[in-house]
């Protein structure tokens, strides 16, 4: 191999991969601060440090994209680092209110933070992989951390029950993406994206590959009907990790399906749409019956991943990849500090009783924390789409893309109709806090600790800004 | 050998015993990897052998001693379950069969490419080097995050498995959730 | 900061003051609250007196779709049709909040940051001209009253209010996606723009549209068969969330109708207004038998709000100059009016805590001012001329019937059945002797709630007798929908002349 | 056309008054807060009112001056006819303009005068009559307030104008019927008289569309001067709007079907009864119907309907007067019957006459319920004659005015009923043909009239005293309230005479016809067109003595016969009642009419209401809305049972949903 | 003797299959995991198969080979975390039987 083919093979890869580098380096020091004596208390500045250098390296990536490094197994230009971030807040979030969640299993603690990065490292690497197998390796990073993460709470039957429901079927999952793609590879013999995209996938071997490729990614998206783990996981695993699943993982997933929608079959249109509608139905309806706020949330989760599967199929439908992204990533933003804003405050309320928090427990909060109350509201108001928040104009913009781009009023009509049904559980839980006096039994929920609170606070204040001055965050997207 | 191969892996899903199972499995990974061999994927049957049938099945084999699942527990658990999944398992054949007739088809399909030249099939397609240069040039990527995953998955036995510094809260814990 | 936008954000300003007040000093809350609704008042009152509406609008950048060269501004503007509709705003949130030393006794605080916020909302959709912010006010308009109901309501609040926001969000999301079509159809989010841009446009091109606007708004209004909502919502809603509820809020949607639906389709308005009329006519002679049919007094008051509401409706999509004007007035006679009813309703209750009628009977005996204000609201709302309702009512009956003969007829009758259930319920709260021993120590009223009534009747008196004082602000908006109507009309002849159209019955009803 | 603003002044007085009035009546109530039975300012009411009254009195005289026929009345060679006063520009849409003017011409300065005088009149009779009531301002505010919608009705130009007093006059009459609402059922007569009266409304509302349809406009001088052009045109359109404006005055003036009202109206003071139910209100149908009257000559056939009804009512409600215990029931049905005529009159195309008729009534009609008042007061509010008799010695000074109003609504010779009807009578015969029947059926009601007058003045004022004298004892009521009695018995005596002397007697011409010459010329235009002959129309002398005669025969073998059957005691009534018991029942309850309603609309609306609230409205419409609810959460429980829960059920659901995938894109595909 | 590619990837797609009826008719969670490695060989196998016909003699197409060794590793980590979840679940539950995870829902 001569020296100018490395010279390259790696031009601007250690700009376009900054993020990884942090991120990975970031691992290997805490790892050490548990090692040495006495560096423990250096964690979370590590952490947090981790994901500022990474969210730097990723602002500069939007500037001058890289373009494809390695050798095309990495693409690192503006919407990978938009998604980056994306992925950062997620993990900062999960983090911030994780901290103080843990009584039993505080030892691991380090641990825990070690695999949260492994997981982000994974997200980062799916988002940006220009060919299937780092794609999985990615996914992969993603998913085993996650596994044990989600049975973190060893001690308690429901965590690890998730923890195991979530490994087979994610080892499930994962061998259906792998065979799938080996017919993928058998068919066109080659993995990189880029070929795959002028090779002709029209061949059923292809076509059966795809099939299982994206069942898989659907997977992991949790979209109908592949999303029926998705309430038992959620409400099994540790809050914080449930977080991080909700935000994180579902962006991931979508992140590489907008980048591999164009392979698929123009029959996928109709049949994702319908999946979509058929998601956006279940997730709401589900919901709308579960008491247990986790599950809820979990739920509602699917639906919008319903939504989200929406903007896919419309960049799908026209191949303009770069608008229904912008969408997605606004929404998905959106998503993720209204979401993991709601799923770290009920971080909060269980972290001083490990009882789950349902319609009932949290009656008359409005009174007795009316912070929490009230931050709960903007996020369950954002969730439903209502206008100032984040979630309204994300709304906007993927149903605009699937009116105006792909001309699909219909369909658009149907799912926000349905969407009206998410109104009813959003209002229910506004409504237990605020209209419901609280029964006497119901233990007082703890003083959110300070670090809470502002977490809480930065999120109801990015849902705002996201909602009423839109130009700061569709400046930075492609 | 694929005679072979499927007949062992039928063992591995349908034997009661674990033990019986994780030993006919190894048994289609020996023929899978005389598999590789004959196809002229040398490096390939080398690291079938040493990781999977060396390390993989061992470990199986070292945990189900464990936790001695002498034999299968098919037996107890509710019994209107196993009725459930008697139910079921039509489907699960069903969609085994398709699977297998879908990619049947995709094969039949694919004619036009399938007969190998003989003198890449007797010299080998993959040499050793071949391989290095491609996993340390354009693989580099998922080479490097490969470590990282080896690594995280280390860390998740430890906080998975690991005795010690949380028994004794886990036990107290353990009373109280049951 | 422009007058406008200080109508819209000075009641933010008054509620985040108030959310930093200590939450038992009530009275420091109901003050700042009151002060802030005045100011706000008085700048409303300002904007009646400035004869160049269009010197008062505003126009900034806000943020650019994504994907499009379309800019969504912050654009506000006032003009004949909004005019009435602020200044309605401006005058009764005082009021309101002057009423509610009655009967919100706990959570001050909570109730008059909500208060305030919902005259953010408010203004802001009567004050907008941009498609993308007037929904933004649009739907914020909801949450307030969501909690106004849910926490100070009656009985079954809950239900009363989940089914409120279901149903009006419902109308309002169907709204939302035929928004993002026209503005990508028109290019732009300027209401002016894309009205001049559509109301060009044929019935086949606009029909959807229409609809989608149409059922958001009527929903709102609430036209029948979407107005089950309404009762619910007035009964269980606080006296002062009722009287906004009466008196504002369901303006937003005739507005909405008269804005969007009428101004920017006319060619479909005109093929939809014999059907729209007909929900309208049926609607005020149903409404009225369905208040015939109440025991409880305030429920009465809301069934009586779907058959006056079905005037307004029947009005506006007589299409007629008249029946247009008379639709608009009628908007603020219906506000000034079922307000005072609420009111009045209110602070009986307030004294007796029961709404049934039975439980009443002789109260004029017992209070006769309350009587005296009763019967003026009654007659307001019966249209006795010389007073506001008759000129609202006789403007739109003519202009329908310049329209629909039948419909307008089928109009008539309401006017019957009106008198019929009003005076009933009069007769049995003000009239009879006085059989419950609870209602021999009433309270006759008290200076706060006669001075916060007085204004009210101020206006009913003032409109009955010198209408063309506020209808000469509105004349010459209305003049500019009736020339886009009558724009259209001519172009469906032509259509008609070319193809027989189905959509020409408009056209005939002429 | 002269420009008088001062007419303004006709209608406003009397709001002032009320104004004052009204506050008088409040400062009474927060002087009764301290002590119940404090007095207040509520003694200066009369005064401030009836001061109200004879200032428009006198304003009206003075417009009335200005237009009568004398040489200073004449500018540049041309008679002043008409006044108008400047204009207060009400509502104006589009290119319609609706104003309020006031317009005082020979027809409403009668009308002024009528309600006006009579007006004051009972305003001071109502100060002693009212004495005591604790609502006494309150009493006179209202009486002012109708005083006022009632000028607003007679003088405005313009038909809505005409409308604003139209519904005035009909609040204040639901206010005053109601005065005493503690009772309840005062309270329920006024209910039911505001809504009848709407319903008559309603008609006139549409009648006013069609006009604005036709016109472009509603005033009553334009729409008057444009008819004979439009009569070709529109005459259809004409007929209906005509039509649909007697449809109001069947509400207002309570002719068939709408007059079941006016009887339960009695349930108000006295004083109402004689001012709104008989002398102004009532009458503002006829009046309104005359104003117009170019109008209805241009419909003939609605005019044959007025006949119609009018003999109908006119018969109907004489024969239910004929069995009333209740005194003032009797007056009621009487005035219905009175109304009916002055319509025969319209229906006649006599204008002239029934404004005559109008006019006497307003006297007589207004004397009788004063009287009937003074005697009840005298009474203890009791109204039964059968509990009555022989008063004539407790109260001569009623008795006697109470015998001239008799005399007069009785149609006794020279007095002034036997002028005005025998006029409508003449003028029906001398038309023809349908006329005809109209004639007699007049006559009859003449007779009727006749008998039942003098019934009651005979079970009142002769016969043994039927009343407990230890309990009862009757009294002549004070000056204040015999004074207006006695002006009105002169005038009920003379003023038909003065008034309308048939030409026959050669002494002086019929006043009321060439004043009100300038008035209906227009109608009788048009009428003298389509009929060929010219009016209004003249009998032959012989003619014209004979039916004089006629009537004068008529008029007192009845009034004799009445009075005899009667001034015996209860002999005759119950004979009757006991003869024919079914009939007697139905004759009292007016035929059946009033009860009939109750069962064919009241309790079906009732029902409907009911229907509608509660089937349609909440099992139907909002069970929709709800029931979309519930089957959301029904889907969402069932969407549970998709999977249960377990591992391999999860990992099924994925793979075949993957090979569902491929199975679709591998059949697209190829 | 050179192996015919259809029979490779024949025999990949059987492997396949046994493999998913497996991982449904099992309940034992280790043979659930047992199953889940003989998908991952199938996959392995179709790699090369897809790499063998692709390749010429000229330029040898090792992509796929090379994802087989990055999926035998994955499945090393795959067992390696999943047996640690059993014998979490074990010391829970003193059995490994997939029925026992029914604990959530609500």
């Amino acid at each position: 191999m001569t020296p100018e083919a490395l010279e390259l093979l790696f031009t601007g890869a250690f700009h376009g991969l900054g993020a990884l580098f942090a991120v990975a380096f970031g691992i290997v020091l805490l790892l050490l601060a548990e090692i040495l004596p006495g560096a423990a208390k250096l964690r979370p500045a590590i952490f947090v440090a981790t994901l500022v250098v990474a969210f730097l390296g990723e602002l500069h990536l939007l500037d001058e994209p890289a373009g494809i490094v390695l050798g095309g197994s990495y693409i690192a230009d503006a919407s990978t680092a938009a998604w980056g971030m994306v992925f950062l807040c997620a993990t900062a979030i999960a983090w911030v209110f994780g901290r103080g969640y843990y009584t039993v299993e505080k030892p691991f603690q380090g641990e825990h933070d070690v695999l949260m990065l492994c997981s982000l490292l994974g997200m980062l690497l799916m988002a940006g992989s220009g060919d299937l197998l780092s794609f999985f390796i990615g996914l992969e990073l993603l998913s085993v951390p996650l596994y044990a993460l989600c049975g973190f709470r060893r001690a308690r039957n429901d965590s690890v029950e998730s923890g195991l429901k979530y490994f087979l079927l994610g080892a499930f999952g994962s061998a259906l993406f792998l065979y799938g793609a080996a017919l993928v590879y058998a068919d066109t013999g080659t993995i990189s994206l880029l070929e795959l995209g002028n090779a002709d996938t029209s061949d059923s071997l292809s076509l059966i590959g795809y099939a299982l490729i994206t069942s898989a990614l659907l997977f992991k998206a949790g979209v109908f009907p592949f999303h029926f783990w998705i309430p038992d996981v959620y409400q099994g695993a540790p809050t914080p990790v449930t977080t991080f699943m909700a935000t994180g993982t579902k962006a991931a997933a979508f992140a590489f399906l907008l980048k591999m929608a164009f392979m698929l079959p123009a029959g996928a249109v109709a049949s994702l749409s319908w999946i979509a509608l058929i998601t956006i139905a279940l997730g709401n309806l589900g919901a709308l019956v579960s008491r247990d706020l986790k599950r809820m949330l979990a739920l509602s989760g699917v639906a919008h991943a319903g939504i989200l599967l929406l903007a896919v199929v419309s960049c799908l439908k026209t191949g303009n990849v770069a608008l229904a992204e912008e969408a997605a990533i606004y929404y998905m933003a959106a998503y993720v500090f209204s979401a993991g804003g709601a799923f770290g405050l009920i971080a909060l309320l269980e972290s001083k009783t490990g009882e789950p928090t349902t319609l009932d427990s949290i009656k008359g909060l409005g009174a007795r924390r009316p912070g929490m109350a009230a931050a709960m509201a903007v996020f369950m108001l954002s969730l439903a789409g209502i206008p100032a928040t984040g979630g309204f104009l994300g709304k906007y913009f993927v149903f605009s893309t699937l009116v105006v781009q792909a001309d699909m009023a219909g369909a658009a009509i149907i799912a926000i109709l349905l969407s009206v049904i998410a109104l009813g559980y959003y209002l229910r839980v506004i409504i237990a806090m605020w209209m419901e006096p609280a029964d006497e039994v119901a233990t007082l929920p703890a003083e959110p600790k300070r670090l809470g609170g502002a977490a809480a606070a930065v999120c109801v204040a990015m849902v705002f800004l996201l909602g009423v001055l839109p130009d700061l965050f569709l400046g930075l997207l492609p | 050998m694929s005679v072979g191969a499927i007949l062992c892996s039928l063992v591995v899903v349908s034997a009661r015993n674990p033990v019986v199972s994780v030993l006919s499995l190894l048994g289609s990974f020996v023929c899978l990897a005389v598999i590789y061999l004959l196809a002229g994927f040398q490096f390939m049957a080398a690291a079938q052998l040493l990781v999977y049938a060396g390390a993989i099945m061992v470990l199986f084999l070292f945990v189900i001693m464990l936790l001695n699942l002498g034999t299968s527990e098919e037996q107890n658990g509710p019994i209107d379950r196993t009725l459930l999944r008697a139910r079921r398992i039509p489907i699960v054949f069903a969609i085994g069969a398709a699977v297998f007739l879908l990619t049947l088809f995709g094969i039949e399909t694919q004619q036009t490419i399938m007969e190998v030249d003989p003198e890449l099939a007797e010299r080998g397609v993959s040499s050793m080097s071949g391989l290095a240069e491609l996993m340390f040039s354009t693989y580099l990527l998922p080479f490097e995050a490969a470590s990282v995953l080896l690594l995280s998955a280390t860390i998740a036995v430890i906080v998975l498995a690991k005795r010690g510094r949380t028994e004794l809260a886990t036990d107290a814990s353990a009373e109280v959730t049951q | 900061m422009s007058l406008l936008s200080l109508l819209i954000f000075l009641p933010l300003v008054g509620a985040l003051a108030i959310a930093f007040t200590p939450s038992k000093a009530a009275s420091l809350q109901r003050g700042i609250a009151f002060l802030t609704t005045v100011v706000v008042g008085i700048l409303s009152l300002t904007v009646w007196g400035t004869d160049d509406l269009a010197s008062l609008a505003v126009n900034s950048a806000w943020f650019t779709l994504p994907g499009s060269q379309i800019d969504v501004g912050y654009r506000l503007g006032v003009d004949g049709i909004s005019l009435l509709m602020v200044v309605l705003t401006g005058i009764l949130m005082p009021i309101v909040i002057l009423s509610t030393p009655g009967h919100i006794k706990e959570r001050v605080k909570e109730f008059m940051i909500w208060v305030l916020f919902m005259q953010m909302g408010m203004m802001g959709v009567f004050l907008a001209t941009d498609l993308v912010l007037f929904y933004f006010f649009w739907e914020i308009g909801l949450v307030p009253l969501y909690f106004m109901v849910g926490i100070w309501g009656g009985k079954r609040r809950l239900y009363a209010t989940l089914k409120f926001f279901l149903y009006t969000f419902a109308g309002s999301v169907v709204m939302l996606i035929a928004a993002i079509a026209l503005i990508y159809e028109a290019q732009s989010t300027d209401i002016v723009a894309i009205t001049n841009a559509m109301s060009t446009l044929g019935v086949s091109d606009t029909i959807w549209l229409f609809s989608a606007f149409t059922l958001a708004f009527a929903i709102k209004v609430p036209v029948l068969p979407f107005h089950t909502w309404l009762p619910d919502a007035h009964t269980e809603a606080p006296t002062s969330g009722s009287v906004i509820l009466a008196g504002v809020l369901l303006k937003m949607g005739t507005y909405g109708l008269l804005r969007f639906s009428i101004a920017m389709f006319p060619a479909a308005a005109v093929a939809a207004s014999p059907y729209m009329m007909g929900l309208g006519a049926i609607g005020i002679v149903y409404g009225a038998f369905l208040a015939m049919a109440q025991t409880d007094i305030k429920r009465l008051v809301a069934c009586s709000s779907v058959s006056h509401l079905g005037y307004v409706v029947l009005g506006l999509f007589a299409l007629t100059h008249v029946g247009l004007a008379g639709g608009l007035i009628q908007m603020v006679n219906h506000g000034l009016s079922t307000g005072l009813l609420f009111l009045l309703v209110g602070m009986i209750y307030e004294r007796r805590h029961t709404r049934q009628l039975d439980q009443y009977g002789g109260i004029a005996s017992v209070m006769p001012i309350y009587a005296i204000f009763w019967t003026i609201a009654v007659l307001s709302s019966v249209g006795l001329p010389g007073l506001n309702g008759f000129v609202g009512e006789y403007l739109i009956l003519l202009g329908s019937y310049q329209a629909m003969p039948f419909w307008a007829v089928i109009g008539v009758t309401g006017v019957i059945f009106g008198a019929i259930y009003l005076l009933m319920a009069t007769r049995k709260m003000l009239y009879g002797p006085v059989v419950h021993e609870a209602n021999r120590k009433l309270t006759d009223l008290n200076p706060r709630e006669i001075g916060l009534m007085i204004p009210v009747v101020v206006l009913i008196v003032w409109i009955g007798v010198k209408p063309d004082y506020f209808m000469g602000r509105t004349e010459a908006s209305v003049a500019a929908i009736v020339e886009r109507i009558d724009q259209a009309r001519e172009g469906m002849k032509v259509a008609e002349l070319a193809v027989p159209a189905p959509a020409a019955k408009g056209g005939e009803s002429r | 056309m002269e420009a008088a603003s001062y007419l303004w002044w006709i209608p406003l007085l009397p709001l002032i008054g009320a104004g004052i009035c009204g506050a008088l009546h409040l400062a009474t109530l927060r002087a009764r807060k301290s002590n119940p039975d404090a007095k207040g300012p509520a003694g200066f009411a009369p005064l401030v009112a009836s001061a109200a009254m004879g200032g428009a009195l006198i304003f009206s005289i003075i417009g009335f001056l200005a237009i009568c026929p004398c040489e200073d009345n004449v500018v540049d060679g041309e008679q002043i006819v008409a006044l108008q006063s400047s204009t207060w520009s009400w509502i104006s849409v589009a290119d319609l303009r609706f104003d309020l003017t006031m317009w005082l011409d020979r027809l409403s300065s009668i009308m002024t005068l009528v309600v006006t005088g009579v007006g004051l009149l009972i305003h001071i009779y109502s100060a002693g009559y009212m004495k005591g009531d604790k609502g006494y301002a309150k009493f006179f505010a209202y009486l002012n307030l109708f005083c006022f919608a009632m000028l607003m009705l007679v003088l405005s130009s313009n038909l809505l104008g005409l409308f604003i007093g139209w519904e005035g006059v009909g609040l204040c009459s639901y206010l005053l019927i109601g005065f005493w609402y503690e009772k309840g059922w005062p309270a329920e007569a006024g209910q039911k008289a505001f809504v009848v009266n709407r319903i008559g409304d309603a008609f006139f509302i549409i009648g006013s569309f069609i006009l604005i349809g036709v016109f472009g406009t509603l005033e009553m001088q334009d729409i008057g001067a444009q008819v004979p052009a439009m009569i070709d045109a529109h005459s259809g359109k004409l007929a209906l709007a005509a039509l649909l404006l007697f449809g109001g005055a069947c509400g207002k003036s309570a002719q068939l079907p709408l007059f079941v009202w006016l009887p339960d109206a009695m349930a108000g003071p006295t004083p109402v009864s004689a001012l709104i139910h008989a002398a102004t209100m009532v009458t503002s149908g006829v009046y309104m119907i005359v104003r117009l009257n170019p109008l209805y000559a241009a419909s003939p056939g609605v005019l044959m309907f007025i006949g119609c009804v009018a003999a109908a009512t006119a018969f109907i409600a004489g024969t239910t007067a004929l069995v009333q215990r209740d005194l003032k029931k009797v007056l009621a049905y009487s005035t219905v019957s009175q109304l009916g005529y002055m319509f025969l009159g319209i229906a006649a195309g006599a204008w002239g006459a029934a404004i005559f008729h109008l006019v006497t009534h307003a006297f007589f009609k207004a004397l009788l319920f004063l009287g009937a008042g003074s005697v009840i007061h005298g009474m203890h509010e009791e109204q039964d004659m059968h509990k009555m008799g022989g008063l004539r010695k407790h109260m001569p000074r009623t008795y006697a005015t109470f015998l001239a109003g008799a005399a007069a609504l009785s149609g006794l010779p020279l007095m002034s009923g036997f002028f005005s009807k025998d006029e409508i009578l003449a003028k029906n015969f001398a038309m023809g043909g349908v006329n005809y029947l109209f004639w007699m059926a007049g006559v009859v009601t003449a007779a009727i009239t006749a008998y039942y007058t003098w019934r009651m003045v005979a079970l009142t004022f002769f016969g043994e005293e039927r009343f407990d004298a230890k309990k009862v004892h009757p009294h002549e009521s004070p000056a204040l309230m015999t004074g207006p009695l006695f002006v009105l018995a002169v005038l009920s005596i003379i003023g038909g005479a003065v008034l309308g002397l048939p030409h026959v007697f050669h002494l002086w011409n019929h006043a009321l016809d060439v004043w009100l010459e300038p008035v209906v010329l227009g109608g009788n235009e048009i009428l003298s067109a389509q009929k060929g002959m010219h009016m209004p129309l003249h009998l032959t002398a012989v003619r014209e003595w004979i039916l004089l005669a006629l009537g004068s025969a008529v008029a007192l073998f009845f009034a004799h016969k009445g009075f005899h059957d009667h001034k015996r005691g209860l002999a005759m009534d119950e004979s009757v009642q006991g003869a024919f018991p079914v009939a007697h029942a139905k004759l009292t309850d007016a035929w059946g009419i009033d009860s009939g309603y109750a069962r064919v609309i009241v309790q079906p609306v009732k029902l409907l209401a009911f229907v509608i609230a509660v089937i349609v409205d909440q099992f139907a419409i909002d069970g929709a809305v709800n029931g979309a609810g519930r089957m959301a959460s029904d889907f969402g429980r069932r969407g549970r049972r998709l999977v249960d829960g377990s591992v391999s059920c999860y990992g099924l659901w994925i793979g075949a949903a993957a090979v569902v995938l491929a199975l679709t894109w591998f059949w697209r595909g190829n | 003797m050179t192996v015919p590619n259809e029979h490779i990837l024949f025999l990949a797609a059987i492997l396949f299959s046994i493999g998913v009826c497996g991982f449904f008719i099992r309940r034992n969670t280790i043979m659930v995991l047992l199953s889940v490695e003989l998908m991952l060989n199938a996959a392995n196998l179709t790699f090369i198969a897809g790499s063998r016909m692709h390749s010429t003699a000229a330029q040898a197409e090792l992509s796929g080979p090379i994802f087989a060794i990055f999926v035998i590793l994955v499945a090393a980590v795959e067992a390696g975390v999943g047996l640690a979840l059993v014998i979490a679940l074990f010391r829970r539950k003193q059995t490994v039987s997939l029925d026992q995870l029914n604990e959530l829902g609500d």
